[in-house]
C-alpha cells in the first residue's frame, strides 16, 4: 500500500485531510493543534526554566507581573506564579501535561472501549448485557469520586489521574463502538466474510472494525478535549495532578484565588492556552464528524 | 383538447463539486388528459428527476435550468412558491418509489391525511377525516375507519403504499406522477397496485406518469412509453409500437435483454458496455459508445425527430417495414 | 408495559446493590471516616464509643449487611456528621438542585432548539457557522472556569447579579422554590446559566444534526409534494422526528446535570446535593455518600423509565416490554 | 439594622452541645451561653457565672449570673446547669463531645438556685477552663429533645444574644435579636448567615454586596480589599500555629531516601542536629511575605505571645543556611538526603503552597526533594496517622486560655489513658518535658503554671520536635460601616459585629 | 438438456429441514406470565420441514413472496445457519457430523452471492483484498501470487485487472455484481447459492450477470440454488423450479412443466401475474388479501385465505408433496379431487 494510496480521496485518511482542507475554519484549528502538539513535544528545549524543578524555583520570584525580571536577569514574559514560576514555562510543561493526559487516555480509553463494545456487539446475549450494565454504571458514577477513590487507593499522581480518566472514558467508547458495531454487523459484507470461512477475530479487527471507526475518530478527538477539561477540573478540585508538576489545570486552579486581587496572569494566560487548545480540537473534531458522516459528508 | 402537461425543452443540472451534472438535458413531453404515460430508463437516466422537477422538488445543489412545464397551459417555473404549494398535492400529486420512507413514521396516517386535505381546502377535520377514509376505502384498504388511526410500521409495505395512492387521490389531481411505485414490492401485491391505480385513474380521468425501469409494468398499464437515457428522452411513442418495433437502437438492446427474448437456456443478450458516467457524458449521442451502428456522425447532437407515431433521437433508427 | 415495568424494577436493584457495593469498598478505601469525624484529642474511651455507636468497629462486611438490612426497611442510615437520617439530609437539599437543573435545561432547551433549528435549517449559512462555533465555546470552557467568569462579570463587574446562594423562596401551588420570586430568580440566572452552558451546546448539536439528517429523508420530500407548509413541515413532520434523540439525550444529562452540578453548587454556594456529596466525600460520611448515589441512582432509573415511555408514546414504533 | 454574614464553615447541627469543632460552636455562641467566654486575646471572663472559687482541691462552687433568662422566658437556675453539664457527656453519636470537659467532675450539687457545688476526682486547677465552655441549654426543653428537636429551633432556646429563627442546610441561617440578652444589647436586630465555602465566591459575594462581612478572608486577597473603598478588613495573627512534623522517632523513615532516591536504612530526623538544620533552611518571613502575602507571623514555638504559655524568650529560628549546612555534616549528612513533603491542600490558607516552599528551601540546603505531595485532607489525614510520612504539614489551633492543652496534644507522649499526645502523629516523646508537664498542670497557682508552662516549652522547642513555621493570620472583611472583633479564637460571630461608630 | 438427476447422491440435501427463529422469554416475561400476563414465546418458522434435494451440476431455480424464507432455506443449505430441524446432508453426510477440515471444505464448497452487491462488499477494502482475503487465509494462494490469482479471476468474470487497487464505491452495481461473484470463485466452490443476486441490476446488466452464471456453469461444473422472485429469470436458466409459500415447499417442477401446467394456485397466479414485455395483458386479477404474519400463520394450507378454490379441507389439513408428473409435485388439496377439475382450477378468481 503506497503512501498515496493512504491519502486517497476515497481512504479515511484521505477523507480526513481534504475534509479538513476544505473549511478554513478547520484548517486554522489544525494548525493550532498541530503547533501546541509540537511545542508540547519539544517543551523543555523551548522553555528557559524547567518549572519542575523546585530547585530552580525561589519564591522571591513570586507573583512577579508579566514583564519582570528575574534576580539573575531573566525575563518573565508571562510573569510567574505563586511559587515563582516561570509563567511561560510552566504553561509549556503544564501543556505537555495536559496534552499527554488527555491524549493518553483517550487513546487507551479508545482501546479498551473499542474492544469491550466489540465483543458486547459481536458476541451479544450475557455478555452483551454485562458489559453495558458496567458502562452504565460508569456513565452515572460522578468522575471526581471515581478519582478520589483510585486516588485513595493508588496514591496521586499523573498515572493515577490517567487511569481514573480512562476508567471513566471507555465506557463512551464502548457504547458507541458498540451500536456502531451491531449496525455494521448485521450488514451482508459480514456474512460474506463468514461464508468465506473467515474467523471471528479477523471478522471483528479486519472488517467490521474499520467500519466502525469515523464515529470514533470524532468521538477520540472530542474526548482528548473532555478528558483535558476534566483533569483540569479535578485539579480545580484538589484532585488532580502533583502540585510541584501544574497541568494547565492546576495552573488556572491556583491562579484562581489571586484572579480577583489583580494577580490574573497567573490565571488567565494558562486559562487561555487552555481554552485554544480545547476550542481547536473541537474544532478540528467537528470538521470530522461533518466529513466522516457519510449522510452529512458533502456530496 | 389541451394536454394536461407540456414539458418544453427541460433541463435540470446539478452544480456539484465535480462539476455541472446533466440530469435532464433537454427533454420534451406532452401528458394528455387521462394519458398513462411510462417513462422507463435505467437506474440514473433522470427519470426521477424529470418527476420533481414537474413539482418543483428538485434539492439543491440541483436546479432546473432552462425549459418551460406548461400544466393546464401555465408555466410551472415562474409560479411562485406559495402558488406552487398550491399546486402540489391538490393538482398534481406523486407517490414515491419506496413505500417504507414516505410516510413519516411518528405520524399516524390520520394526520398525514388530514393535514393534506386541510392543506388545500378549508374543511373541518371531521370532514377532512371521512375524506381521507373514504380514500382509504378507495383504494382498498379494508376497514379504513380503525386504519386510519394506525401508523404507518403497522402497515405492510403493500398498504403502505396504497396509504399513499390514496394520499395522492385526495383531491382527485389532475396529474398523478408515480416513481417506481411498486419497484420495492412483490409480484403479486405489485399486480394488485397496478390494478388499483388503473382503474381508479380511469373512474376519475386522472391523467398518469408512471416512472419505472421494468418494461413489463409499463407495456402492461400505460399508453405511451417514454425511453429516457442519460437525460434525455431518446424515443416516445405508443407502448404497442415501441414495444413491437423499437426505433432506437437503446430501445432494442433493452427489449432484447430481457430473459425472455431469446430461448430458455440460450445466452441472453445484454446491451454491451457500461452507460456513461453522468459526469462526463460524451457529447453527440450519448449511447453511441455501445451502440453496433454508431458512426461517426453520431459525435454530433441527434435532433428530435418526430415520425408518424413515434419521437426519437438517432441517426441510425431502426426502420421497421410497419414505420 | 408490565414486562417493561418488572425488567426495569429488577435491572434497577441489581445497579442499586452493585452502587452500594461499591461505595462501601471506596469510602472504605479512601479513608477511615472515624479519622475525619471524632476530634483527635478523644480519649480512646469517647473514640470507642464513637466508632461503636457509629457501627464503625465491625467488619466491612457485616456493616454492609447491615446497612443492606436497615436499606430493605427504609433507613438508609444516619449521618456520621450531621446525625441525620441521611435520607432526609438528601430530600432536604434535592428540591434545590432540581430547581437548579430544571431551569438549566430548561433554558438550554429554549435557547438550544431555536438556535439548532436556525442552524440546521440554513445549513453552511453565515448564521450556522456562528451558531456552531459559539456553541464549541460551551464545550471548550471548564465549567468552573465559565462560572468563575460569569460572577467576576456579572457580579463583581457590572454588579447585576447576585453570585451565591439561593434567593428568596416563594410558594406557588404548594410548592416552596426560589423561582416565585424575583430575588429568588435573580439568583438562579448565573448558576443556569452555567450549568446549562454545556448542555446548550448539546442541544444546539443534536436538534442541528437531526434537521440535517431528517431534511433530506424521502417522507419530507413527499410531505412537499403534498402542498404542505414549510412551517408544518419543520415544526410537525421533521421536529417530532427530531424529538427522539434529544428526548433520549436529555434524559441521560438531566441524570448527569443532576450528579454533576458540583462544580456549578460548589461555585455559586448552591445549597444542592452535588455539594453535599463532595462534602460527603471529603468527609467520609459513607451514609450520606451512598444514600446519594442510591438517590441519584433511583433518579436516573425514573428518568430512563419517563424517557422510555415519552420515547414510545413520539415514536409509535417503539413498543415498551420488548427485549433491548 | 440587619446583617448578613457570609461565612465559609456550617454548623453540623443546632444542638450546642453536639460537637465542639468551630463550626458548630460559631453558630451555638450566638444562642447559647457558657458559664465563661474568652474575650479576642483568649483570656477567661465570666459569662453565665460570676465567679468560681475552690474551697479546696477536690471541691469547687461556681455563682451564676442572676436574671439571666432563656429565650422562651424561663429564668437560668442551677439545675440547668447541673442537666446541661450531664448531658454533655451523653450525646448520641456525638462525633466530638464535650465530655473531656466534663471528666473531671465527680458529683454535682445545687446549693441553691444560682450555685452550684462540684466535687472533682482529682484536684482540677483549670476546672473551669473545662466546664466553662460548655454550653448551658434549658432542662425543661432539652430532656429528651432529639437532634431535629434542636434543628428546627423547638429546642434550639438558649440564653444568647440571639434567637434561633431557622436554618436551611447548605443555605443560611437565620437569627433575630433577644432583646432580654444579659449581656451588651446587640446592634442588629435580624442577622442571616449565608454558607459559602468557596473562597472567591465567599469574597466576591461581599464585593458585589450580597453580604456584608465575610469571615476566612482568603491572604491573597486582604490587600485587594483593603484598596477598595466602602470595605474595611478585620485582621489579628491567630494561635493557629502551622507546623512542619518530622517522623523523628523511628528507626526508619518511609519517605526518606539518599540523593539517588534510593531508600536510606538510617533515619537522619532521629538526630536533633538535623531537625535544627531543617528548621534554620526555611526562611519564615519570606513564606509569610510571599506566600501568605504577610498574612501569618512567624512562629518560634506553640503560641503567640499574649497566650499564656508563651515563652517571649524563645526566638525565631533565623535562616542560616551556612549553619544548617554545618549541622547535616556534622550529623553525617554533608551531601543531604533526599526527602518528600506531604500536605493537604485544602485545609488551611496556602497549605499546599508554604509545603512547595519549603521544598525549595530544602533544595537550596542541599537536599534533595523528591516530591511534594498534596492531597485532601480526609485521604491526608489517613496518612498522617498511619505514620506514612516523614515530613508532612499539619496546623494546630489553641483555643484554651494557656498552651498547656497544645503542649499535652501535640509534643507529650503518646498515652491514649492519659489523654495525652492525641495530636502527636510523629509519636515524638521527651521524658523529661513529660514531667515537666506534669507538673504544670498540677500546679493550682496561675502564675507559676504559666511560668512551668514556659519552662516546658523552651526545652521541648531546643530539642525541635516539630519545625514550628507561623501563626496564621486571620481576617475578616465587611462594609466599612461595620466593626469586627478579630479575635484569636477565630470565631466568627454576629455578636462580634456591631455597627462601627 | 442432460438430466442431472442420473446421478443418485444430491450435492447438497435437505432432508426436512425446518428452521425456527424464537424469541425466548425473559426473566421478566416469565415473572410477568406468573402473575397471567399471559405471554408466549414469539417463533417464526422461517422455513418448515422443507426437503430439497440438488444434483451436481443442477440449476435450481426457488421462489416465493418476499419473507416466505427463501433466503433461510439458502443460508441454512450453504450451511452458514444451523437448522432447527432436520438435517442437510453434503453429497449424503450430514453437516453436523463434519468437523475440522471436512466441515471448512464442505464452508468452502458452498458460497452464497447476495442481493445487494454493494452491502456485501466491505466498503474499506480494495478488490484486490476483497477477493484475495479468504483464499490467502485458507492457504489456496500464497500472499506472492494472490495478486496474478485475482487477477486472473477478475478477468474471468469481466473486470478490468487494472481496477484491482480500486474501492466498491467506484464501480457500478453490475461490476460489483461481479466482484461479488469473483470473491465467491476464489475459494473453489463446488455450490453457489445466489440470493436474488439480479433484482437490484438494470434489466441489461441482468443480462450480463446470467450469461456469467451460465458460462461459469458450463467451464467448472458449478451447481446452483437459485434465489429470485422473478420468474421470468428463474425460468430461463433453472433446470428445476421450487415454489415456496410461507415456509413450505408448495411445488416443484421443470420450468417448462411449471409454467405450462401449475399445480397450485399460488403458482398459476403468480405465473398469471408476471408483467411482460411480450405477453401484453392489461387485466389485472391479483391474488386478494396480504401476505400473512409468519409468526401466525393460517392452519392448514398456508394459502387458503387468499386462494380462491380453497374449500373446507384446505383450513385444516396441511398438504402433502404429491408427484402429479414426472418430477412435477405440489402440495395441493386440489390434487386429490378428480382431474377433470383440477384443470379448471385456472379459471379466473374472483376479487
Ligand atoms: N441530490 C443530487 N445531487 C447530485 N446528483 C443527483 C442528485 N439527485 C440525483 N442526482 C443525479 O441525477 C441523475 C438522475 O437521477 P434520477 O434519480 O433522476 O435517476 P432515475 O432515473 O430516477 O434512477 P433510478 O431508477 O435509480 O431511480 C443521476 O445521475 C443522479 O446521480
Ligand atoms: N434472524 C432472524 N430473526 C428472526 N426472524 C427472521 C430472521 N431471519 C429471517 N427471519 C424471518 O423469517 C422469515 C423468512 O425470511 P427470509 O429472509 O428467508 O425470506 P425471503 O423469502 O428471503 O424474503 P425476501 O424475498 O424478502 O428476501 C421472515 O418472516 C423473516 O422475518
Ligand atoms: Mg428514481
Ligand atoms: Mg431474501
Amino acid at each position: 500500500m503506497t503512501v498515496r494510496a493512504l491519502f486517497a480521496e476515497d481512504m479515511l485518511l484521505g477523507r480526513l485531510f481534504t475534509g479538513i482542507g476544505r473549511s478554513p475554519k478547520a484548517v486554522v484549528a489544525a494548525i493550532v493543534c498541530i503547533i501546541l502538539l509540537f511545542a508540547a513535544v519539544i517543551g523543555p528545549y523551548l522553555t528557559p526554566q524547567n518549572p519542575f524543578d523546585l530547585a530552580v524555583l525561589d519564591i522571591l520570584d513570586s507573583k512577579l507581573p508579566p514583564g519582570s525580571q528575574s534576580m539573575d536577569g531573566m525575563n518573565y514574559w508571562l510573569g510567574t506564579d505563586g511559587q515563582g514560576r516561570d509563567m511561560f514555562s510552566a504553561m509549556i510543561y503544564g501543556l505537555r501535561t495536559s496534552l499527554g493526559v488527555g491524549v493518553f487516555s483517550g487513546l487507551v480509553a479508545l482501546i479498551v472501549g473499542t474492544v469491550l463494545g466489540l465483543i458486547a456487539a459481536y458476541f451479544g446475549g450475557r455478555i452483551d448485557t454485562l458489559i453495558m450494565r458496567v458502562v452504565d454504571l460508569m456513565l452515572g458514577f460522578p468522575t471526581i469520586l471515581v478519582a478520589l477513590m483510585l486516588l485513595a487507593l493508588l496514591g496521586q499522581g499523573l498515572w493515577k489521574v490517567i487511569f481514573a480518566l480512562i476508567l471513566v472514558q471507555w465506557a463512551t467508547f464502548a457504547r458507541a463502538v458498540r451500536s456502531a458495531a451491531l449496525v455494521e454487523k448485521n450488514k451482508d459484507y459480514v456474512e460474506a466474510a463468514v461464508t468465506l470461512g473467515i474467523g471471528t477475530p479477523r471478522i471483528l479487527i479486519g472488517h467490521i472494525l474499520p467500519n466502525c471507526l469515523p464515529p470514533l475518530i470524532v468521538i477520540g478527538m472530542l474526548q482528548v478535549a473532555n478528558a483535558i477539561s476534566a483533569e483540569a477540573t479535578l485539579s480545580f478540585l484538589g484532585i488532580g495532578l502533583p502540585i510541584t508538576e501544574p497541568s494547565l489545570g492546576l495552573l488556572i486552579a491556583n491562579g484562581y484565588q489571586l484572579l480577583m486581587s489583580g494577580e490574573y496572569w497567573i490565571s488567565v494566560y494558562p486559562g487561555v492556552l487552555l481554552l485554544v487548545l480545547v476550542f481547536s480540537i473541537n474544532i478540528v473534531g467537528d470538521r470530522l464528524r461533518e466529513v466522516l458522516n457519510p449522510r452529512l459528508g458533502e456530496r | 383538447m389541451t394536454p394536461v402537461l407540456e414539458v418544453k425543452n427541460l433541463s435540470t443540472h446539478f452544480m456539484t463539486r465535480r462539476g455541472i451534472l446533466k440530469a435532464v438535458d433537454d427533454v420534451s413531453f406532452t401528458v394528455g388528459q387521462r394519458e398513462i404515460v411510462g417513462l422507463v430508463g435505467e437506474s440514473g437516466s433522470g427519470k426521477s428527476i424529470t418527476g420533481f422537477s414537474i413539482l418543483g422538488l428538485v434539492d439543491p445543489p440541483g436546479r432546473v435550468v432552462s425549459g418551460q412545464i406548461l400544466f393546464n397551459g401555465e408555466d410551472l417555473l415562474t409560479k411562485s412558491p406559495t402558488a406552487m404549494r398550491a399546486i402540489r398535492g391538490k393538482r398534481i400529486a406523486m407517490i414515491f418509489q419506496d413505500p417504507m420512507m414516505t410516510l413519516n413514521p411518528v405520524l399516524s396516517v390520520a394526520t398525514q391525511m388530514i393535514e393534506t386535505v386541510q392543506a388545500h381546502d378549508r374543511v373541518s377535520r371531521a370532514e377532512a377525516r371521512a375524506r381521507s377514509r373514504d380514500a382509504l376505502g378507495l383504494v382498498g384498504i379494508p376497514s379504513p375507519e380503525e386504519r386510519l388511526d394506525s401508523y404507518p410500521h403497522q402497515f405492510s409495505g403493500g398498504m403502505r403504499q396504497r396509504v399513499a395512492i390514496a394520499i395522492a387521490l385526495l383531491h382527485r389531481p389532475d396529474l398523478i406522477i408515480a416513481d417506481e411505485p411498486t419497484t420495492a414490492l412483490d409480484v403479486t401485491i405489485q399486480s394488485q397496485i397496478l390494478f388499483e391505480i388503473k382503474r381508479l385513474a380511469g373512474e376519475f380521468g386522472m391523467a398518469l406518469i408512471w416512472i419505472s425501469h421494468d418494461l413489463g409494468v409499463v407495456a402492461a398499464l400505460a399508453d405511451r412509453i417514454m425511453v429516457m437515457y442519460a437525460g434525455r428522452i431518446v424515443e416516445a411513442g405508443q407502448v404497442d409500437g415501441v414495444l413491437t418495433t423499437p426505433v432506437h437502437p437503446y430501445t432494442s438492446g433493452l427489449l432484447s435483454a430481457v430473459p425472455a427474448a431469446v430461448p430458455r437456456g440460450e445466452p441472453l443478450r445484454p446491451i454491451p458496455g457500461f452507460a456513461p458516467s453522468p459526469l462526463s457524458r460524451p457529447s453527440g449521442c450519448a449511447f453511441r459508445d455501445r451502440c453496433a451502428r454508431a458512426t461517426d456522425i453520431c459525435a454530433t447532437e441527434p435532433m428530435l425527430e418526430i415520425a408518424a407515431d413515434r419521437e426519437f433521437r438517432c441517426f441510425h433508427p431502426h426502420l421497421w417495414s410497419a414505420a | 408495559m408490565t414486562v417493561f415495568v418488572i425488567r426495569r424494577f429488577l435491572q434497577s436493584i441489581a445497579v442499586l446493590i452493585v452502587t452500594a457495593v461499591i461505595v462501601f469498598i471506596g469510602i472504605y478505601a479512601i479513608g477511615d471516616p472515624a479519622e475525619m469525624l471524632i476530634a483527635p484529642d478523644a480519649s480512646p474511651a469517647e473514640r470507642a464509643q464513637v466508632v461503636a455507636s457509629l457501627g464503625l468497629d465491625k467488619p466491612l462486611w457485616e456493616q454492609f449487611f447491615t446497612f443492606a438490612w436497615n436499606a430493605l426497611h427504609g433507613d438508609l442510615g444516619r449521618s456520621f456528621v450531621f446525625n441525620r437520617p441521611s435520607i432526609s439530609l438528601i430530600f432536604e437539599r434535592l428540591p434545590a438542585t432540581l430547581e437548579l437543573t430544571l431551569t438549566g435545561l430548561v433554558f438550554a432547551l429554549l435557547l438550544g432548539i431555536p438556535l439548532g433549528l436556525l442552524s440546521g435549517l440554513k445549513p453552511n449559512s453565515a448564521t450556522d457557522e456562528v451558531i456552531m462555533t459559539g456553541s464549541i465555546f460551551g464545550f471548550s470552557l471548564p465549567s468552573f472556569w465559565q462560572g468563575m467568569m460569569l460572577i467576576m462579570i456579572f457580579s463583581v463587574w457590572l454588579g447585576w447579579l447576585p453570585s451565591t446562594g439561593r434567593g428568596q423562596m416563594g410558594e406557588f401551588l404548594g410548592l416552596h422554590s426560589s423561582l416565585f420570586t424575583l430575588d429568588g430568580l435573580t439568583h438562579l440566572i448565573l448558576p443556569a446559566i452555567n450549568l446549562s452552558l454545556f448542555k446548550l451546546s448539546l442541544v444546539i448539536r443534536l436538534t442541528r444534526t437531526g434537521v440535517r439528517e431528517t431534511m433530506p429523508l424521502d417522507f419530507v420530500k413527499f410531505a412537499r409534494a403534498k402542498g404542505i407548509s414549510e412551517r408544518r413541515i419543520v415544526f410537525v413532520h421533521v421536529f417530532k422526528n427530531i424529538l427522539i434523540p434529544l428526548i433520549t439525550v436529555i434524559g441521560l444529562e438531566l441524570g448527569s446535570m443532576l450528579a454533576f452540578a458540583v462544580v456549578t453548587e460548589t461555585i455559586f454556594a448552591w445549597p444542592g446535593i452535588g455539594k453535599l456529596l463532595i462534602d460527603s466525600i471529603m468527609r467520609l460520611d459513607r451514609p450520606v455518600v451512598v444514600a446519594y448515589l442510591l438517590v441519584i441512582v433511583s433518579l436516573f432509573i425514573f428518568i430512563n423509565f419517563v424517557v422510555d415511555v415519552l420515547y414510545s408514546l413520539v415514536d409509535p414504533r417503539v413498543r415498551l416490554g420488548g427485549a433491548q | 439594622a440587619n446583617l448578613i454574614l457570609g461565612s465559609g464553615t456550617e454548623p453540623s447541627a443546632i444542638d450546642p452541645q453536639f460537637s465542639r469543632t468551630g463550626n458548630n460552636q460559631n453558630i451555638a455562641m450566638q444562642v447559647f451561653d457558657r458559664l465563661v467566654q474568652t474575650d479576642p486575646a483568649i483570656n477567661v471572663e465570666p459569662a453565665l457565672a460570676v465567679s468560681w472559687t475552690n474551697t479546696d482541691p477536690l471541691t469547687w462552687q461556681i455563682k451564676l449570673r442572676d436574671g439571666v433568662k432563656f429565650h422562651d422566658g424561663n429564668p437560668l437556675t442551677s439545675e440547668d446547669v447541673i442537666f446541661s453539664l450531664t448531658r454533655a457527656k451523653d450525646i448520641p453519636n456525638s462525633p466530638a463531645p464535650f465530655s473531656g470537659n466534663v471528666g473531671a467532675i465527680e458529683s454535682m450539687k445545687a446549693i441553691d438556685k444560682l450555685t452550684v457545688e462540684f466535687k472533682t476526682k482529682k484536684p482540677t486547677p483549670d476546672f473551669i477552663e473545662q466546664v466553662g465552655f460548655v454550653y448551658i441549654v434549658e432542662k425543661k426543653v432539652a430532656e429528651g429533645a432529639s437532634i431535629e428537636d434542636f434543628n428546627s429551633g423547638k429546642a434550639a432556646i438558649g440564653t444568647g444574644a440571639y434567637k434561633f429563627k431557622s436554618w436551611t442546610p447548605g443555605d443560611n441561617l437565620q437569627l433575630t435579636r433577644n432583646d432580654a440578652f444579659w449581656g451588651k444589647k446587640q446592634d442588629f436586630d435580624n442577622v442571616t448567615i449565608k454558607f459559602i465555602s468557596n473562597d472567591a465566591s465567599r469574597v466576591a459575594a461581599l464585593r458585589s454586596g450580597a453580604v456584608d462581612l465575610i469571615d476566612a478572608v482568603p491572604p491573597g486577597d486582604v490587600k485587594t480589599l483593603q484598596g477598595i473603598s466602602g470595605l474595611k478588613v478585620f485582621s489579628i495573627a491567630s494561635a493557629r500555629m502551622i507546623y512542619l512534623a518530622l517522623d523523628s522517632a523511628r528507626d526508619k523513615s518511609p519517605f526518606i531516601t539518599d540523593k539517588e532516591g534510593k531508600p536510606l536504612d538510617k533515619n537522619p530526623l532521629k538526630d536533633a542536629k538535623v531537625r535544627q538544620a531543617l528548621s534554620e533552611l526555611v526562611n519564615r518571613q519570606l513564606i509569610i511575605d510571599r506566600i501568605l502575602d504577610g498574612s501569618a507571623e512567624a512562629a518560634g514555638q506553640l503560641v503567640p505571645n499574649g497566650v499564656a504559655g508563651n515563652d517571649p524568650s524563645i526566638t525565631v529560628p533565623a535562616m542560616n543556611v551556612e549553619n544548617a549546612k554545618k549541622l547535616l555534616a556534622d550529623a553525617g549528612y554533608k551531601d543531604g538526603f533526599g526527602i518528600t513533603i506531604h500536605t493537604s491542600n485544602d485545609r488551611f490558607p496556602g497549605d499546599s503552597e508554604v509545603a512547595q516552599a519549603l521544598g525549595q528551601m530544602f533544595a537550596r540546603g542541599g537536599l534533595k526533594v523528591n516530591g511534594v505531595v498534596a492531597q485532601p485532607y480526609n485521604v491526608y489525614t489517613k496518612g498522617a496517622g498511619a505514620g506514612e510520612f516523614s515530613a508532612f504539614i499539619f496546623s494546630l489551633g489553641n483555643s484554651t486560655p494557656t498552651s498547656a492543652t497544645g503542649l499535652r496534644n501535640l509534643l507529650m507522649t503518646v498515652n491514649k489513658d492519659a489523654g495525652t499526645g492525641s495530636f502527636n502523629r510523629t509519636k515524638y516523646s521527651n521524658p523529661a518535658f513529660d514531667d515537666a508537664m506534669r507538673a504544670a498542670t498540677a500546679e493550682f497557682d496561675v502564675k507559676k503554671r504559666v511560668e512551668l508552662l514556659q519552662k516546658a516549652t523552651k526545652m521541648v522547642f531546643a530539642d525541635v520536635p516539630v519545625i514550628p513555621l507561623y501563626w496564621q493570620k486571620v481576617h475578616w472583611a465587611g462594609k466599612a460601616n461595620l466593626s469586627y472583633v478579630a479575635n484569636m479564637t477565630e470565631d466568627t460571630s454576629a455578636t462580634l459585629a456591631g455597627i462601627a461608630k | 438438456m442432460t438430466n442431472p438427476r442420473v446421478e443418485t447422491v444430491p450435492l447438497i440435501e435437505a432432508v426436512d429441514v425446518s428452521r425456527r427463529f424464537s424469541r425466548k422469554l425473559d426473566y421478566a416475561e416469565k415473572i410477568a406470565n406468573l402473575f397471567g400476563a399471559g405471554l408466549e414465546e414469539k417463533t417464526v418458522h422461517a422455513v418448515d420441514e422443507v426437503n430439497l434435494a440438488v444434483y451436481p451440476g443442477e440449476v435450481v431455480g426457488l421462489v416465493g413472496e418476499s419473507g416466505c424464507g427463501k433466503s433461510t432455506l439458502g443460508r441454512v443449505m450453504a450451511g452458514i445457519m444451523p437448522a432447527s430441524g432436520g438435517e442437510v446432508r453434503w453429497k449424503g453426510r450430514p453437516l453436523t457430523s463434519l468437523h475440522g477440515e471436512d466441515k471448512r471444505a464442505m464452508r468452502l464448497s458452498a458460497q452464497m452471492i447476495f442481493q445487494d452487491p454493494m452491502s456485501t462488499l466491505n466498503p474499506r477494502k480494495r478488490v484486490i483484498d476483497l477477493i484475495g482475503e479468504a483464499p490467502k487465509v485458507h492457504g489456496i494462494v500464497k500472499g506472492r501470487e494472490m495478486r496474478d490469482y485475482v487477477a486472473a479471476l477478475a478477468e474471468r468474470v469481466g473486470l478490468d485487472p487494472s481496477y484491482l487497487d480500486r474501492f466498491p464505491h467506484q464501480f457500478s452495481g453490475g461490476q460489483r455484481q461481479r466482484i461479488g461473484i469473483a470473491r465467491a470463485l476464489a475459494v473453489k466452490p463446488k455450490l453457489l447459492v445466489c440470493d436474488e443476486s439480479v433484482a437490484a441490476l438494470d434489466v441489461s446488466i441482468q443480462a450480463q450477470i446470467l450469461n456469467l452464471f451460465m458460462d461459469l456453469k458450463r467451464e467448472f461444473g458449478l451447481t446452483y440454488l437459485f434465489i429470485s422472485h422473478d420468474l421470468g429469470v428463474v425460468k430461463h436458466i433453472c433446470d428445476r423450479v421450487v415454489v415456496m409459500y410461507l415456509g413450505r415447499v408448495v411445488e416443484s417442477a421443470t420450468p417448462d412443466e411449471l409454467f405450462d401446467n401449475p399445480k397450485h394456485p399460488y403458482t398459476q397466479a403468480l405465473i398469471r401475474e408476471l408483467p411482460s414485455v411480450t405477453d401484453r395483458r392489461r387485466v389485472f386479477t391479483p391474488i386478494k388479501g396480504e401476505i400473512p404474519s409468519p409468526l401466525h400463520p393460517p392452519p392448514g394450507c398456508h394459502f387458503h385465505p387468499r386462494c380462491p378454490m380453497a374449500f373446507d379441507r384446505c383450513r385444516v389439513e396441511r398438504p402433502v408433496l404429491k408427484e402429479t408428473a414426472a418430477g412435477h409435485v405440489s402440495a395441493c388439496h386440489l390434487n386429490d379431487l378428480a382431474t377433470h377439475q383440477a384443470t379448471h382450477a385456472t379459471a379466473e378468481p374472483v376479487i
